[in-house]
């Protein structure tokens, strides 16, 4: 099931095009209102792009030419294409359960197989599969009414892989479980995924690392990263990224010494990496290994910046430590004795080595 | 819609005129005879200027419910003698009160074409031909089974309807092929049917009386209508329209 | 998810509440002078005697033939004007309304225009030797031309209500928009489609000009209830009151029955969703 | 969540849409079968004639009063039953249906049994020196006792279906039952609210039977449009006719003012929720 | 805003008692199900208890006693009270954002505010207000289905906490929200609760550290924990509680020689730790400092239990190796040298040193 993709839709300033390759989980990462929901709604068929084209294998899902709404009214010279939603063959697990309010749980769960011609009996057998794979086997005879948030969640889960697409497109299947099922759904995703097409949206990396080959960052309805899932997060390219893979990231320029950031700092890189001079790079450092000190630390082997702490969140054993430009995991030890508060200003380091430094 | 009908008028207005009548009253009257009360009603409202008269119309049980329910009402003209009976056994009206003003009979309404060939009160019983009449409760349906006992003739009708407005309106459309209906109805029905008079229709002559009803308080104007209606005036109106004399 | 559990919401403003009872009472109370005026001796004799019989069996058949007539109707006229978009929807809506606006006496008239023996459409019927009028067809046909736009636009309401989610959901599980159709917007909307058929079935219980003027009165075929009642009235204003009492009867029963059923699919929309 | 953004799903089957357009032949036919009797020669005198133009201005200025009535009542009568659980409920669902199935010609009856000089609230009101039967006010009641239902019915429905969600979060904000009815439920249920008093609004213009009873027919002061059709129909059937479609017209254009209304709020529920 | 509130529900196996002081935040935590949303919804007034008493300061907001339902029918003798929800200063933020449809977002916001009586003009300022503080100030004038999942639940942040109450219910605030503005919202929200009566709902463990004085924990309608955050945290009692902590635990019984845990095992406890003997006793052991191998080692130092290996999730530069026991972080070079895979029997191993031994 290859999958190409390509659409625009100027009253949300949505242009991504987008290839997806048989079998390959790809997951959608992106801030509020990217346009992960609109890229899967578009797939699914639930809205009409304003222009664009969607192949799943050889069957064109819709074929929209960039000035068909005016040529339609003018001629039929130029025909745009489009296949009913229930004819796609893909199945949408979309952002809001919505499960059907007037069947139970196992009802909802058969509709899909039922839908495809299953005969009851059978769609009801494969139903409970479903349900006892997401964990919810007692509650199939249960109206959706009658469900706590996240066992409805469980129960979409289940719907939308009962129906057995050939493209599955899921919008944060895993946001409202708790974390005692969520690891063993994941898990269950994982297998479910292995050897299917199919795009995830989710807002957690540990999705990102457990399901998909490939990640796609979308921000402002526009594709602003793309690759496998390691490269992507380990070498972020944008802050989104870096705040998702809990790394710093610093961007800048490549210059004879070392990477001259954005802000105007000078960062050391790890010997022995070259980067051409004058090339835009990132530097990715992780916050356990940044340090925090009240005074401007003297050591010519780190890499040290200025910064004004905006917050302290506490992490289990560990603090963080945001400020304007880096992040640091210290211990509750460090800040006691510093006597870290929002608005300080504190000197950040890291040891060259620890960073990372990258082409962008 | 008579022009002649004026002179007859003009008199009655100059004797009238004299009396000085002042007030208004209500007239409930009887469905059909909406346009010669209309036309009544302007006549003696322009010969006694002092004094309007407001029509309502319905089918006469409707008007007897309203009255018996305490309507405002100061004449009474109903379409056949038994409405009227009803108001005076209970004591709307007195006794002695209605006048009968003008009467009607049954006569043969058939699409202008008449399909069936229509000739003689007998052909309605044919089997082919589509009849319609009134049922036997209301006045037009009593006289039809009176004229059917008279005759022998027994008729098997399409249907029974319950006005011979209704009546009228299966023949007038084409849906039935004859109709048993009023001569008053067939003269205002005009080009939308033939009537074909017939006469054993002599049998069952309705009456239509008129009277004050009790509770008027403008007994005096109530009188002078009831009398212009069975006056002069009244008369020739009613002749034109197809009323005979009671 | 309060809605969900929140069965025990239910803020009703006092000052509703006694709106609410006048309301009721404007409506009741006619019922109840009427009952008070019937006379109960001659009520048993009266509603059994073998016309009355006839026209209630008749009206019966009748109406449940026009709610059933409405229903094949109303719901695809109901989908198509809530669902589709096209030119002169408006228009054609506003047009559904009509049998509604008509007196009922001038719809009976269009009626025979088209249906009658020298009608638009009934000239064709006649050659293929079907007649309409003056049968119970014509009495069907009348009650379901004043009773069609009850199940429609309440139906049309309930479904722009809905809206479109969940059948959206149900076609990207794959179903065919005939099974979204079957099994998710008509069990959504049920609550609706049972009070819109039973507005209609009402409706037609009640229906009497357009009967009296396109189907004419005859015993047993076309003389439903509300016309006996009519002739009733003519010879006893109060029998026919009585009489009424038996359609006010049938009616609040078969609504009841209505709704018990509507309630027995175990599927209650206010609690749920 | 699809639905928020799926206004372009709508999948309609195919046969739907032939059934429909069945449908709506059936009640548009009769419609163009009395246009094509209508005597155009004739026509234009015969609605701006005096007694037609009288009876066309009281049609509205009582169908328009009897539609607010329907309002004020109407809104109460459908929040409690839609929202309140009470002894004895259903029954009185079923009773608010009364009017509805009652022939109108009993309906005005019973009117005069409780509103007439005689009747069971009209003997008071006498003593007060009101006398209700007979007047403006009668036409009004009487076309408030018949169109009631179809506001509170649909309405009610519409209740229902949007369920309690809303107002439970409505409340938890702090607003009191009385804002919650302005602020969320009214807005959410405007469609319905309207609908239900487009069909209120119809319903009264067309009503006769119970305005004949219990108002009479006075030119000017009760004879509304309905009421002299039928009194046309007596010397002229297709006078009354032509009349009629005045009577069309005039629902039309209210029917398409009032969901032009709706629209413009700006508000189409089955695009949101 | 002291806050005492017990209820039952038979219906859904719920019994909570539970009191909040004046000022203090409570978290929430509990698998699906648990009863989590039904507890705020009780507050809330949108459910009856079957039984059960709430008091607000001295404002009663509900008072059914137990055989109230048996009672009324009886006698009036025993009344229950019960306060309308609009009357109680409470306010819900429900799991499902259920924004009005009909208003824009300004009114949304604005909607708490008016309905206690604030002028219009006032009320869309402090609406303004809030929208800026959850980052939303573009989106105001939006009707709440032009928006996506996320900015919706923003909005709904900002409703409820723009209607200023007394009691402010939290379900999931941060549920949909992506990794670049959670923290601000999280920032913003710590420093609203800071000085307020208010109860969370979460599964992050992390909005439980940072925004809560005290943790409940809830488990098929009952309290199983209950006591301030880091030592709820830090010395889970349930599997659960653990879970969130990321911390693995052994519940056992206190022997002479150290732990016998209820799977038959002997855990060695840091010296110096006491225990009355035959206490139940639990022992948390982060799986950053549990080691993996292949085969039985030999180090009477050491702690080491079997294991069955159910599931490998990468984190980031980590992979946790979850077994039937104990969960335990590795770097990626271990589990390829080790040729680990789900279904391997292993060894886990930690010092006695590195785990904490407590009374439960
Ligand atoms: N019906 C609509 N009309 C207009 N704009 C809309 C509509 N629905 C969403 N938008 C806008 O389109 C953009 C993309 O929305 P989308 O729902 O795809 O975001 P998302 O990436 O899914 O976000 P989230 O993580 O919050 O779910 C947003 O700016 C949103 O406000
Ligand atoms: N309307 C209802 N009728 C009967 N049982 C219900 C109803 N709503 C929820 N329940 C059940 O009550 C229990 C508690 O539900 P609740 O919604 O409080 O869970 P929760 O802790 O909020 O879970 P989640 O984390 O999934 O939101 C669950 O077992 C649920 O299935
Ligand atoms: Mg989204
Ligand atoms: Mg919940």
């Amino acid at each position: 099931m290859t999958f190409t993709f390509a659409a625009t839709l100027a009253e949300r300033g949505f242009d991504v095009e987008l290839t997806i390759a048989e079998g390959e989980t790809v997951a959608l990462l992106g801030p509020n209102g990217a346009g992960k929901s609109t890229l899967l709604n578009l797939i699914a068929g639930l809205i009409r792009p304003d222009s664009g084209r969607a192949v799943l294998d050889d069957r064109v899902l819709f074929d929209v030419p960039a000035d068909a709404q005016g040529a339609r009214a003018a001629s039929n010279a130029i025909r745009s294409r489009w296949m009913p939603p229930h004819a796609r063959g893909v199945s949408l697990l979309a952002q809001d359960a919505l499960l059907f309010p007037h069947l139970t749980v196992l009802d909802n769960v058969a509709f899909g197989p039922r839908s495809a011609g299953v005969h009851r009996a059978e769609a009801d057998a494969r139903a409970h599969g479903w349900l006892r794979r997401v964990d919810a086997a007692e509650l199939s005879a249960r109206k959706p009414g009658q469900l706590s948030g996240g066992q409805g969640q469980r129960i979409a889960v289940a719907r939308a892989l009962a129906s057995d697409p050939g493209l599955l497109l899921l919008d944060e299947p895993l946001a409202a479980l708790d974390v005692s099922v969520a690891p063993a759904i994941r898990r269950m995703l994982r297998d479910v995924l292995a050897d299917r097409t199919a795009v995830i949206v989710t807002h957690d990396v540990l999705d990102a690392f457990t399901l998909a080959d490939r990640v796609v960052v979308l921000e402002a309805g526009r594709i602003v990263d793309i690759g496998p899932t390691r490269q992507v997060l380990d070498r972020p390219s944008t802050q989104f990224a870096a705040g998702l893979a809990a790394l710093n990231l610093l961007l800048g320029t490549a210059s004879a010494y070392g990477i001259r950031t954005d802000a105007g700092s000078h960062v050391a890189v790890p010997v022995g990496q070259s980067l051409p001079e004058g090339a835009r790079v990132g530097v990715a450092i992780r916050p356990a290994l940044v340090s925090v000190s009240a005074t401007e630390p003297f050591d010519p082997a780190l890499n040290i910046l200025p910064g004004v702490i905006i917050d302290l969140e506490t992490r289990g054993d560990l603090i963080r430590v945001r400020t304007d430009h880096l992040a640091a995991d210290v211990t509750p030890g460090v800040v006691a004795d510093l006597d870290l508060s929002s608005g300080a200003r504190v000197w950040l380091a890291f040891r060259p080595t620890d960073a990372v430094a990258y082409l962008l | 819609s008579s022009p002649t009908a004026e002179e007859p008028g003009a008199t009655s207005a100059s004797s009238t005129a004299a009396s000085g009548l002042e007030g208004s009253i209500t007239v409930f009257a009887a469905a059909s005879l909406k346009s010669t009360f209309t036309e009544l009603a302007a006549e003696f409202e322009t010969a006694n200027p002092d004094a309007t008269i407001a029509l309502n119309f319905a089918g006469s049980s409707d008007l007897v419910t309203q009255i018996t329910e305490g309507a405002p009402v100061d004449v009474f003209a109903s379409a056949d003698e038994k409405n009227m009976a009803e108001l005076t056994d209970g004591g709307l009206v007195d006794a002695d009160a209605p006048v009968d003003f003008a009467t009607n009979v049954l006569q043969i309404a058939v699409p202008p074409t008449n399909p069936a060939g229509i000739a003689t009160f007998a052909d309605l019983a044919k089997p082919e031909v589509k009849t319609v009449v009134c049922a036997p409760q209301v006045p037009c349906g009593s006289a039809a089974v009176t004229v059917e006992q008279a005759t022998g003739v027994t008729l098997a009708p399409v249907s029974e309807e319950s006005s011979v407005t209704d009546v009228l309106g299966k023949v007038t459309s084409g849906e039935a092929d004859a109709g048993l209906v009023y001569v008053t109805d067939v003269i205002a029905a005009g080009d939308a049917v033939t009537g074909i008079p017939f006469p054993e229709s002599s049998e069952a002559v309705n009456t239509y009386p008129i009277a004050v009803v009790k509770a008027s308080k403008s007994a005096d104007v109530a009188q002078a209508f009831v009398d212009y209606v069975s006056g002069d005036v009244g008369r020739y109106v009613l002749e034109s329209a197809g009323f005979g004399k009671p | 998810m309060p809605g969900r559990r929140s069965s025990s919401y239910a803020g009703i403003p006092g000052w509703v509440v006694i709106v609410a009872v006048i309301g009721a009472a404007f409506v009741v109370l006619p019922l109840a002078a009427m009952i008070l005026r019937v006379n109960w001796a001659e009520f048993i004799p009266l509603i059994t005697s073998e016309s009355s019989v006839a026209a209630l069996l008749l009206s019966l058949r009748t109406s449940v033939a026009a709610t059933a007539l409405c229903i094949v109707l109303g719901i695809p006229m109901a989908v198509v004007l809530a669902r589709a978009e096209f030119w002169g929807q408006k228009v054609l809506r506003s047009l559904v309304l009509l049998p509604l606006v008509l007196p009922p006496v001038v719809g009976g008239i269009a009626l025979l225009y088209t249906f009658g023996r020298r009608g638009l459409l009934g000239q064709s019927f006649e050659m293929l030797g079907v007649t309409i009028a003056f049968s119970t067809t014509a009495v069907v046909l009348a009650q379901t031309f004043v009773a069609l736009p009850f199940l429609v636009l309440s139906l049309e309401g309930a479904l722009r209500t809905v809206g479109t989610r969940y059948e959206a959901v149900g076609a990207t599980l794959g179903a065919r928009p005939t099974t979204v159709l079957r099994r998710i917007t008509m069990p959504l909307v049920l609550p609706a489609l049972i009070s819109g058929a039973v507005l209609s079935f009402a409706r037609a219980l009640g229906e009497f000009g357009a009967t009296l003027t396109f189907a004419g009165s005859l015993q047993g075929v076309t003389r439903t209830l509300p016309l006996e009642i009519y002739l009733q009235r003519e010879t006893d204003p109060d029998a026919a009151v009585a009489l009424s009492l038996v359609l006010v009867i049938v009616a609040v029963v078969v609504v009841g029955l209505a709704h018990q059923a509507g309630e027995f699919t175990g599927f209650r929309r206010g609690a749920s969703s």
